[in-house]
């Protein structure tokens, strides 16, 4: 087990053929509703990025190159189970379906804005659809996340908790003292590290991923870790089930570094072309993680260009019509919720404080 | 009743909430096997269960990220900070995540947490272990903090903040956990038996958050004052002679303005006292206050009695704590202007 | 002498005292190669090497613990923190360590070190990317809390701070970087060319920490802000039609009180504007010191207009924000009582 | 490298000979030395201890049973390198004849407190001695130790960082993040954790203890730990001469777990028999580092029972004196530095606050 964390973990060869012990062996329509998802996901960041660009929303981020993992995760574990995501798995949510229309609302800060004009856009929190909610901060839910599945056990439930954090971030104190209580406590939780070797313009060596790899971290706490080729839909589907099956067992936590790449800028305020070469993206070192996919399900003979195409077309519009309902309710500035909900919810009860202040501003 | 010192409250506290709720569950470092340094958790693991009352890593940011995950889940964690001193490690937690988790998530999550911590100075405890941070939470929006001066208010307030669905940190002044302490360091130690503040009910009840006692009435000025400050402020008007007002604030978000204001306007002259040092203190927030609300009524400037300005010095404990001289001297100020 | 905007101003300082003093080193997330993510530091590294300028991982306690130790070694780290809302988890290295080394030492060791970090609001950033954290700062004894509203200081303060043996957190109003912002989201951007206060000297000077600066004279009014909100009580100020004296406090600690004390003196008003929601900010420290020393020359009770008491609200920015016109009606209001 | 984190490094075999390939080969009166050391060091904690019974002072701290640990890494660094201490290392000023009366007066908070009556009694500060100033809190001075040490490879120096922490103490972020810096940077230092099994009443796998060794943690960093019997005076100076050349020649920093045991009480505060055996420390796993020091020096023909009872009986009575002379300025309570010193040192100059203050207090 020890030498686990040193290797990668991967399903899909480089003719797109599914092989070796951690072959899921997915049905066609569970790959089908997979690429769905990632394409929707892309889809959906383009299209929003550029929303950003037309002055819509505040701020966007994408997960581009990275849709195979918030995507086969999502998939993979239970409704009851709940993620403690960071800005880049949205594919989480597309992949359970969470209305296009409140994501669009949400990045928009509108009157619909199911978060009430409260957060900043893609700050997401959806606990319908096991979707913890976010914040700017980074790290900061990761303990969270063994908190969650430490109640999940304590009441005898079968729940568990799956958390992300960036390679970056594994820097910050939250990550270890995360791990350590996972540990000693054998939290009944999935605990990933999704390098994409970048944070904002710092390369993963800056984290010490020169020094050796995230997943080796799991030794420093006793417990299994795995690195996985993370633009590999079927992969990250194997390493997520394997963990999970482990938690569920009352087998404790599972570390799972997730080997990726940011093919993107950080976000709509970044220009990665200051500090990486133009071209990187075009290599991707593990490839797109949509491609492979695909050329997968056309080599099972499931899936053609036609089909592939068509499914675009399709997700485009259906991203547009949501990005045009949101537009006919208002986008940044132009459209808010009631001024009221800025003083709602600082605490359960309002205090003397914000009704005073409320009434100072005349609503 | 019986007569409880404040530890023994507080254990009652825990003791009942354990019993009557499933979801309540109690821990950090030291508090499982061994009962707390203070002993505040002493024999619940016996007799509540290693599930419900255990011992935490030492790592105050992992205890509160912990509680706040378990709080989401439905639970109502109690966790333990060994001195409050020691909170400042889980201060992002706290600020960034319990208290803004209900905001920020249009309510879809929030942490009905509650972390409490032995502070406050006057035990030869030194920089770390005396200090009184009560202010940088204050000023947190979707904190709340609580500060109990007796037995009897601890148990009730203790309970009142596990049952509060918002994040409540509960600081307990230590120098008040055997006995009363009025700042007079050279007198003969007092414990709680005897004092009506210590007859503690077996039973649930709670005092509300955000009520404030009157703890004297008075005509003549108010003293603002929360946790051992109230024992020294009512020391400190018995020597000065003043009939002042003394209003143990109990919590200080939320806080019961009502009770101030009214309290000041009647006596025209108010001093605050608290034990951090001032400059940036909550007494700063209290002056502000009330010269906001009773500026009409004021007879002379608000006085402020706080720790000084430097670090809690060691050997200077009784040099730098705000004793009941200093009080009376700020009292007998406000009188003559 | 050039313009420069705020960006530039404090890259300049960065760079005269990198080529000045073989001790000043640079380092933070993302400060090396690509220069910060609001490009204070650009250039620098390719300037004066990866040696004196280069890029840390994430985690501000490992950046400020880094810095602390090199600053005990002898060097003079410059520290920055990408945004001040993530100074948090940097919380107890300030408070327990940097700010205490000398006096529990005896002055065996301390800490020169400066955590530059970007704050406050405006800029549409939400919760996270928008808080101005000052007051928490400002109450802990043995930390300076430095703040500039315009390239001109930002430059001579942040060498001041740099070459201060103590440590200083200094606080960069973001939406003042590229130019001046009064409050007033609805009219055109402004830059700092043609602002008089954006004639920045090329070379080496000191603005020293601990006086404030008489922004505008005023005989009715004292109008105390700090940062970006210099700028909107400018523009209150005009708006009012009242003859307000505008004092930019440019450091809270240390605190230009004299400065402070002689305006209200002169002018029997007060009102304290900043970005921090209300309840438990530094404005409550201002308010509290104002009224114990200017009492007899109060004529109307000291006036708050701060941000209010509810996390920093994304959608909701220019509600919350405590814009001229807020600032206008306080002044009105002193001027009516 | 990957499997020394999981072996023990021992020197003294249970016949008190020097085995192995870790011997240091030390010269005798290197061993004298270090004895004298240690058995100044349990001298002074012994009647310390007994004289906060006496009321004579608000705390004490004893390093009992962990005493080869402080007195062999002092005596084996330079003069110019930093130690950044635990309360539970005063073996190291001890080793370097740190004056007894400074010691004294500053734990009974006397006129002559060294540190001025500021500090809590044994949270020294001697710059001289390359002790760095303790603190209350436990784990937030480890970074300082890397950043120390990365300036002083920054100035091109060849001094060297050395820092200790508790086992107990690693779950604080602050381990995590020192380790992090110190392997990015490859930092000039020796980062300790003295496992002595204990964390007040907690044991060491409430740290995770259980699950891994401590030393396991370096591999998390990519960098090598060392496991090593922290009760062996010649296995502890051995492996610290390996780490200190290692940092010395720009190798980086090494994690060294010290295995011990902590045989008296966690402070003047705890009462060990409420939560472990009463005669567990007469069990001490790896014996008593004075006498297995001992042993080893009578064996080679170095010294005998006779010179040991006689150098308990002078240590004794240096410790008695020193007491004897702090007890004359006075003790806790009694005596004090002059109240200004209060005042003092909270910046370098003072601002108004303290001024007036100081003029409100009358000083
Ligand atoms: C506590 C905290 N510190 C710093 C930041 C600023 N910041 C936002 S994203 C980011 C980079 C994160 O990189 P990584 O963890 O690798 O995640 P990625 O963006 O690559 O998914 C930084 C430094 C933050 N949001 N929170
Ligand atoms: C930040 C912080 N948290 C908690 C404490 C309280 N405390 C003091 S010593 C201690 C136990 C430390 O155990 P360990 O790290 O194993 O060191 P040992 O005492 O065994 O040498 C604790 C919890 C503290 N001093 N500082
Ligand atoms: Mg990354
Ligand atoms: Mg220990």
């Amino acid at each position: 087990m020890r030498d686990l964390p040193f290797g990668l973990v991967r399903v899909l060869d480089e003719a797109g053929q599914a092989v070796g012990p951690w072959n899921p062996r997915l049905e066609a329509d569970t790959l089908r509703e997979g690429l769905r998802a990632m394409l929707l996901t892309r889809a959906f960041d383009e299209r929003l990025f550029r929303s950003h660009r037309q002055g819509k929303t505040s701020f966007y981020m994408k997960s581009t190159g990275e849709e195979a993992i918030g995507v086969a995760q999502s998939m993979m574990l239970g409704r009851e189970d709940m993620c403690f995501p960071t800005y880049r798995v949205m594919g989480w949510l597309h992949a359970r379906g969470y209305p296009l229309i409140d994501m669009v609302n949400q990045i928009f800060s509108n009157a619909n804005d199911p978060l009430k004009g409260r957060q900043l856009p893609i700050l997401f929190s959806a606990r319908d659809y096991g979707f913890y909610t976010l914040s700017g901060n980074v790290g900061s839910r990761f303990g969270h996340a063994v908190g969650w599945a430490m109640a999940s056990a304590y009441r005898g439930d079968d729940k568990i908790a799956l958390a992300y954090i960036g390679e970056g971030t594994t820097a910050e104190g939250d990550f270890h003292e995360a791990l350590t209580f996972a540990a000693v406590y054998r939290a009944p939780a999935v605990l990933c590290v999704t390098n994409n070797q970048w944070a904002i313009s710092s390369y993963s060596g800056i984290a010490g991923g020169e020094e050796t790899t995230f997943a080796a971290k799991a030794i420093a706490y006793g417990l299994p870790g795995l690195r996985v080729d993370g633009n590999d839909f079927l992969a990250v589907w194997a390493a997520t089930e394997w963990a999970a099956e482990r938690a569920r067992s009352n087998l404790g936590t599972t570390l799972i570094e997730l080997f990726t790449y940011r093919a993107s800028g950080h976000s709509t305020s970044d220009d990665p072309t200051k500090y990486r070469p133009a071209d990187e993206a075009a290599h991707w070192p593990l490839g797109d993680p949509v491609e492979r996919l695909k050329g997968h399900m056309i080599a099972l003979g499931e899936w053609d260009e036609a089909r592939h195409a068509a499914l675009i077309e399709t997700l485009d519009t259906q991203v547009r019509e949501a990005v045009k309902t949101g537009e006919a309710v208002g986008t940044l500035g132009k459209s808010k919720p009631s001024v009221a909900e800025m003083f709602e919810g600082v605490f359960k009860e309002p205090d003397w404080r914000v009704v005073e202040q409320r009434r100072e501003l005349g609503i | 009743m019986p007569a409880m010192n404040m530890i023994q409250a507080l254990n009652h506290a825990l003791d009942v909430m354990l019993a009557r709720d499933p979801d309540v569950l109690i821990f950090g470092e030291d508090t499982g096997y061994f009962g707390g340094v203070f002993r505040v958790t002493d024999g619940l693991q016996a007799k509540h269960g290693l599930k419900r009352c255990f011992d935490a890593p030492i790592s105050e940011g992992g205890i509160i990220a912990t509680a706040i995950g378990m709080g989401a889940y439905g639970l109502r964690p109690v966790a333990e900070i060994q001195f409050a001193d020691y909170i400042l490690p889980a201060f992002d937690q706290l600020v960034s995540e319990a208290a803004r988790l209900r905001y920020r998530s249009a309510g879809e999550f929030w942490a009905p947490i509650t972390v409490r911590s032995p502070y406050g100075g006057g035990i030869f405890g030194g920089q770390t272990h005396s200090q009184s941070p009560e202010a940088i939470f204050a000023h947190i929006t979707g904190l709340k903090t609580v500060i109990p001066s007796n037995p009897y208010d601890a148990k009730g307030l203790l309970i009142a903040a596990i049952e509060d669905d918002d994040p409540v940190v509960f600081l307990e002044p230590k120098r008040l956990y055997n006995g009363p302490f009025d700042g007079r360091h050279d007198q003969a130690l007092k414990t709680w038996a005897g004092d009506p503040r210590a007859e503690v009910p077996e039973e649930h009840y709670t005092v509300p958050l955000g009520k404030a006692a009157i703890e004297r009435e008075g005509a003549d000025a108010t003293v603002l004052a929360y946790g051992t400050m109230v024992h020294v402020a009512a020391a400190g008007i018995a020597e000065s002679g003043v009939d002042a007002e003394l209003i143990d604030l109990r919590s200080i978000v939320p806080l019961d303005i009502e009770t101030i204001v009214a309290s000041v306007r009647k006596t025209g002259r108010c001093v605050i006292l608290h034990e951090a040092s001032r400059f940036g203190g909550f007494g700063g927030e209290l002056a502000a206050l009330v010269q906001e609300r009773c500026f009409y009524h004021l007879k002379s400037p608000i006085e402020r009695v706080a720790g000084w300005d430097t670090p809690y010095p060691h050997a200077f404990e009784w040099d730098y704590f705000p004793g009941p001289a200093r009080l009376a001297k700020a009292l007998a100020r406000c009188m003559e202007r």
